[in-house]
């Protein structure tokens, strides 16, 4: 299945003030093969392929593509020549629909040009999601709708550009297991049919199931391109981090104490929880499973008052509390961190420093409302060295790091804050093998030290590795409860689809 | 998964639609509401020339709230509008009073001047990525001062031209005959013209497809590959241009380009088009609602002054139903 | 019931006038109301609040029209509908009114360029400052000083004319940039409180010897006349123009004859006659 | 992989000292150029006492600049400022004047009345969720109003009290006997004593910290478990005493409190704001910035009036420069 090569990029540098992104890396791709770029977070993948894109310029190199030589000096030459991006972060217009994201910029028009033609738009936009299975409005507005939709939507109008190269930038990382066999489908389809793709993915099953080819960057280097059959995926990390990892595993069965630290009774809101009840004990990773809106990221927005509940009762430590706002929680030692670390995470104007204390400033408050500078900057490094955040200083900007770095920094916010219950929703979304490992060993010492730790995931097998008992949710409803040897992938795929008897 | 999603879907679209045909009826409502209580506390308010005289005040900053309200959906401001507008009519006079071209193409000067401004706005904008409040705030003072320079800083009166005192007071809807003093002046036939003309562009064209996903996420539009540069160009272009509709409106409706008139307007349209569900962080907005957002304004001043509220308590009550409009128009959203 | 429409109502002049209209009004057992837009450029907002007062039914109305001309449509209704119109301040360029009760601001300030000139010996530089470079009331008080310098007094130079929107703060800041520019500044014309109360201000803060003349009356004009700061200023009659409007409406409506012009008058004043009788109505605060 | 970040660190730290010392420096050098090219056209501008009466000049404009830096940097905008500090003048006036209190309960109250309605506008921002271009331009009505009402339409002179003169126009720092004329008035002194202790409330302390956290992503502090409400009402607060200190200097300084002034103040001292690096967009800025903004408006408006530039045409250079500093600025900005 060797086919003719379709993109070569080599010598390409690229440095944004402070950091030299992309140093001399060569890339090449093959028309009908599945090419996965793999590295760390920050390694530069995405800076590479956004220059693919003609979203970033190259300082030097060349590129070329179908034999030509090609310059991109901006997203709309890429488009032309038939490379398509589904970018890392969501790119949709918030405020129009589903389908008018999709065909911006390639509006169908009538009368002459001169108007919308939106019954045609919908009828396509409606072809394209019965094509990826998506059961969707097309006139439905962007923000009323889940990330993992969001993402649909995003692949969907990647596909409809018919690229003869289709870049995708960790298009998984907010779907789930159903969602991502359903990509793959697609993306064998359109291998079959002579499309390149480049996939960047931290996931390493996945890589395994789909890649034909896998070129590895550390560091803004290139340092290998393999055949995917030939090597063995501990033979690719080690190539991304460049040393060996211990693989760890959390040794099953140690539960934690028999301390109910939290417990919620019958809570509701709206359609999205139906009344959940569940409770934790100290020292345990319990685990949220559920498929795509299954109300996981509703119920914990809930315990952490972000929304408002309709009712429902709260104990921590035995105690009823009212939790009305965030600040509520954060008093009586929750934590919660969310899924959108852009929107709901970070400060992305502000430095890495202050984003860390920001939400135990009490800490830092010297006379008069005065921060003290030393401390947080003492804690700042010291969270900056122990979860290697990677990042040129404290007073780099959180907006210029990289996904997984930033998924760090927030993580390092809430260990600040010493919160005894901390709910981690989706933390390793977006993170690279090692720092995944970091972050597991993070919720471990938690756990060890005492802490409670809820953890929602979408990706089934790190819920299974990590968690002692797992609830899964299905429509607002908590559907079962797992424990021990009880907690597979099928277990928690049938709760997950146990939908309420009508 | 497919199945399940269903559900929710249809319920959010049916909220949706209803809240949306609702929230029209209530912006229109207080409007309602207002007349009401101006036509039962005195009646000499709810007459027909009264009520022409209300329309007719209307035009200048609906037609200039028209022109914001793009620019607004954009995500930007323009705080030229005001004195753009006389800039227009002090080219117009110089056209037509000065240099003696034929009415036609002093208007059309007029608004060519408007688009042009406009343009360079956008371009200081889009180009340059300078903040629309300062790039803004920076042509009020440059067109500010021009209009002086080159009107000489005195009123340009139209005195030869008797035709161009028409097109704002003249009339092409003349029912005086079947109902007494009803005759709409074209001021107000042209300020819902250009409305209609608006919102068909808002709703349907490309261009306010664009201004609507600028608004909203302009980085998502880019990497679309859309020349976002070169359409919000265009957009402030247009509103340039509507500004000149209510330059030639303002100059014909007072027989004379006055050259230091203009400041102030600009956050009278601003606020019709807040007041009217056009939100100020870009993304949302109706033509209609400016509409009926400019209509609250001057309902309400024309109603005080009827009822000789004392100027200063005007000025207070004003600004307590400004505040008080967005209130309910947000009350309304969170609902919906 | 009378409306006037006056140019403005936040300045002490306007307010004067009001007052004067009100005093009438009960006088003369008519229910007179006032407004004005917030500032002179505002015509259209003036001509809308024309047009409300017409929608009210008045038996007459009082104008000090912001353009003159811009008016003339709305007075010809009231004309045709049978309502008096009494000019005042500022007269339009109609003879709907019937009458017109005006200062002569161009004389006024020939005036003030006369005392002016006799203060500083007919020789030198002086400079003015103007509130506004668009309202009539600027236009008139700037050109009948200037054009009485420039026609009688060949050895004094106007070095500056600026523009402080009557802005006490804004006029202050400009007239110490316009001293500085010309050190040998001898005497400065406030043309109207506002631009009076700048150059007195400047003048303080920068210690300089300079003839103030200053237009309308107020509080700190007085005290400055009185206190030799300022040599003297030009007075209207606000009170007198309020007054007589409203007198002139009533007898326009019992039928009577009114004189085309009726001139309220204006007067010099300084510390030698302030304190006449005559003079105690026209210095308002 | 800590030692392989390292070496970036030290590289960008200094670089990044470097940038931002010289973004500083530069924004001085534009108001520098601008000294040297008037006092090289005029020998009347670069002259103590002139200079100090720029530095006077700027006082009034430079103190609400720095009160609306705070919100401007929390993504806010006031459009009140301007009227409000004339509010507070009058109230001030009317203690002092009309019921005889001392000058120092005047001042208090003054300053009170400021914070007050700071207070107000932060609840409406940040309780009623209202867009704070549209509350705070209600609110530059009402208190326009209630100034005219409070006031009776007619300027308070403080005529009783001598000392209140002094607070703006007398002198602490009075070095005429070693160079001749250099006194430099109170109003100088407080307006750069406001500075440094906002700038120190803005860099040092947790409201500052919100301050920014709050424009750069708001929703995040909440998340963070901030009481964002009560913070952003504080800053509010905060930006409304600092109006009420602009208040009572300019009170002080023309010895009465004018109750007609103040429209039109508030773009100025946002524009002083901007051409100084806030971003209007929230999360950046500095009071130095904005102090050097403030000097760039005067020093420009000074300069202007020295050389004898027509009216009209320093409107058209004034809005050139706005234009033209804040582009300099965001070229260095995006340099650096
Ligand atoms: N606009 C920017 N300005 C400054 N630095 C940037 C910018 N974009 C990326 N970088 C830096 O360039 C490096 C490469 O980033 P890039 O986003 O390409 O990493 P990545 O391999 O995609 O990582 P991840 O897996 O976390 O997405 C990082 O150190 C990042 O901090
Ligand atoms: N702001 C909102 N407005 C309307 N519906 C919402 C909103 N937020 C969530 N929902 C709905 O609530 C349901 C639960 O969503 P939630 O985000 O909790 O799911 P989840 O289990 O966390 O899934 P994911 O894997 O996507 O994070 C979904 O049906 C979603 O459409
Ligand atoms: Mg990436
Ligand atoms: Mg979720």
């Amino acid at each position: 299945m060797l086919s003719e090569q379709l993109l070569r990029m080599e010598g390409i540098n690229k440095s944004f003030p402070g950091v030299n992104a992309l140093k001399d890396v060569r890339f090449e791709a093959r028309a009908g093969e599945v090419h996965a770029l793999l590295g760390e977070n920050g390694a530069g993948k995405s800076t590479l392929m956004k220059i693919l894109a003609g979203v970033y310029s190259k300082d030097t190199g060349r590129i070329i593509y179908k034999g030509k030589e090609i310059n991109l000096p901006n997203p709309r030459a890429a488009q032309h020549l038939g490379i398509g991006i589904i970018h890392q972060e969501l790119n949709l217009a918030q405020h129009l629909t589903a389908a008018q994201n999709i065909f911006i910029g390639r509006e169908p028009r009538s009368l002459l040009g001169l108007m919308l033609d939106e019954k045609q738009m919908n009828e396509d936009a409606k072809k394209l999601f019965a094509m990826l299975r998506l059961d969707l409005d097309p006139r439905t507005r962007v923000m009323d709708l889940v990330v993992a939709k969001q993402q649909m939507i995003e692949i969907a109008k990647a596909l409809s550009f018919n690229s003869g190269l289709l870049i995708m930038d960790e298009p998984t990382a907010a779907l789930n297991d159903k969602e991502t066999e359903e990509l793959f489908r697609i993306i064998r389809h359109l291998k079959d049919g002579g499309v390149g793709i480049i996939y960047i993915s931290h996931r390493m099953d996945e890589i395994k199931k789909i890649a034909d080819r896998i070129t590895v960057m550390r560091d803004g280097a290139w340092i290998d391109t393999v055949n995917a059959a030939d090597v063995e995926m501990d033979q690719i990390i080690n190539m991304m981090v460049g040393r060996k990892l211990d693989e760890m595993s959390r040794a099953p069965g140690v539960t934690g104490s028999d301390e109910v630290v939290l417990s919620v009774r019958n809570l509701n809101r709206g359609g999205f929880i139906k009344d959940a009840c569940f409770e934790v004990h100290r020292g345990e990773i319990l685990g949220f499973a559920g498929l795509m809106g299954a109300g996981r990221t509703e119920v914990a927005r809930a315990v952490f008052g972000a929304d408002r509940v309709d009712s429902g009762e709260i104990f921590i430590c035995g105690k009823k509390v009212r939790i009305r706002q965030p600040r509520d929680a954060v008093k009586h030692g929750v934590g919660y961190l969310s899924e959108d670390r852009k929107r709901f995470g970070l400060a992305l104007g502000m430095d890495v420093e202050a984003n860390i204390a920001l939400a135990s400033m009490e800490k830092f408050l010297g006379f008069g409302g005065v921060v003290n500078r030393k401390a947080t900057r003492k804690t700042g490094a010291q969270f900056v060295e122990s979860l290697a955040i990677k990042t040129p200083s404290l007073a780099q900007k959180v907006r210029f790091l990289s996904g997984g770095n930033q998924q760090k920094v927030i993580i390092a916010k809430w260990i600040v804050r010493n919160s005894n219950i901390l709910f981690f929703d989706e933390p390793t979304r977006g993170i690279d093998v090692g720092a995944k490992f970091e972050v597991y060993k993070l919720l471990n010492r938690l756990a060890a030290e005492g802490k409670t730790v809820i953890m929602i995931s979408s990706e089934m097998l790190e819920v299974i590795r990590l968690c002692t008992r797992v609830l899964v949710m299905c429509e607002g409803r908590i559907t079962g409860e797992l424990s021990g040897d009880e907690i597979t992938q099928e277990n928690i795929l049938r709760l997950a689809t146990l939908r309420e008897a009508n | 998964m497919s199945t399940i999603a269903e559900k929710p879907v249809a319920a959010a679209s049916a909220q949706k639609f209803g809240s949306s045909a609702t929230q029209k009826l209530l912006a229109f409502g207080s409007l309602v509401v207002m007349l009401i209580i101006f036509s039962l506390a005195t009646p000499n308010f709810f007459r027909v020339d009264n009520m022409i005289s209300i329309m007719l005040s209307t035009a200048v900053a609906g037609v200039l709230g028209i022109g914001v309200t793009f620019v607004i959906i954009t995500g930007g401001i323009d705080l030229s509008i005001g004195t753009l507008m006389t800039f227009c009519a002090v080219i117009t006079g110089v056209f037509i009073t000065n240099w003696h071209f034929p009415v036609l193409i002093g208007v059309l000067a007029g608004l060519l001047t408007g688009s042009l401004i406009g343009c360079c706005s956008g371009v200081l904008v889009s180009k340059l990525k300078l903040p629309p409040f300062i790039v803004t705030l920076g042509m009020m003072l440059i067109v500010k001062g021009l209009s002086l320079v080159i009107s000489g800083t005195k009123p340009i009166y139209f005195v030869d031209t008797e035709s161009f005192n028409l097109i704002a007071m003249g009339t092409m809807l003349d029912l005086s005959a079947i109902i007494p003093d009803f005759a709409i002046p074209n001021a107000v036939l042209i300020f819902f013209g250009v409305a209609a003309i608006a919102g068909f562009i808002l709703n349907k064209t490309v261009l306010g497809r664009y201004t609507f996903a600028m608004g909203s996420n302009e980085e998502a539009v880019r990497l679309s590959g859309v020349n976002v540069d070169a359409w919000k160009i265009g957009i402030y272009t247009l509103s340039g241009a509507i500004v000149g509709v209510a330059g030639i409106l303002i100059a014909s409706r007072l027989n004379s380009a006055q050259p230091a008139l203009g400041q102030g307007y600009e956050l009278d349209a601003i606020a019709a088009a807040v007041i009217g569900g056009v939100s100020l962080s870009g993304g949302e907005g109706t033509i209609l609602g400016t509409v009926i957002g400019a209509f609250i304004m001057s309902v309400l001043i024309n109603g005080l002054r009827i009822l000789n509220v004392p100027q200063e308590w005007q000025t207070v009550v004003t600004g307590l139903i400004v505040i008080f409009a967005v209130y309910t128009d947000n009350l309304r959203r969170r609902k919906g | 019931y009378i409306p006037l429409i006056s140019k403005g109502f936040q300045h002490q002049f306007w307010q004067a006038v009001k007052m004067g209209a009100e005093q009438a009004g009960r006088d003369f057992k008519v229910t007179v109301t006032f407004e004005g837009p917030e500032s002179e450029a505002m015509v259209d907002k003036q001509i809308d609040m024309l047009t409300a007062a017409l929608a009210k039914k008045p038996q007459a109305i009082g104008l000090a029209a912001l353009d003159s001309k811009a008016a003339i449509p709305l007075l010809k209704k009231a004309q045709a509908a049978g309502i008096p119109v009494i000019a005042f301040d500022s007269g339009v360029d109609s003879d709907i009114p019937v009458t017109t009760c005006t200062t002569d601001n161009i004389a006024a300030a020939a005036l003030a360029a006369d005392r002016m000139a006799a203060l500083i010996g007919g020789k030198g530089d002086i400079a003015i400052l103007v509130h506004d470079q668009t309202s009539r009331t600027g236009i008139d008080r700037r050109d009948g000083f200037v054009n009485r310098i420039k026609a009688k007094y060949p050895n004094i130079k106007i070095v500056s004319i600026q523009y402080g929107g009557g802005d006490h703060l804004k006029s202050t800041d400009l007239a110490k940039a316009v001293m500085q520019a010309n050190p040998n500044l001898k005497g400065y014309f406030g043309a109207n409180e506002g631009s009076a109360i700048g150059v007195l201000n400047a003048v303080r803060e920068m210690k300089r010897k300079v003839v103030i003349i200053g237009y309308d009356a107020g509080k700190q004009q007085k005290d400055a006349v009185r206190s030799g700061e300022m040599a003297g200023a030009i007075t209207q009659n606000p009170v007198g123009i309020g007054y007589r409007t409203v007198e002139a409406a009533v007898k326009a409506l019992k039928g009577e004859k009114l004189p085309k012009i009726i001139d309220t008058g204006f007067l010099w004043y300084d510390l030698s006659n302030m304190d006449n009788p005559e003079f105690i109505p026209l210095l308002y605060d």
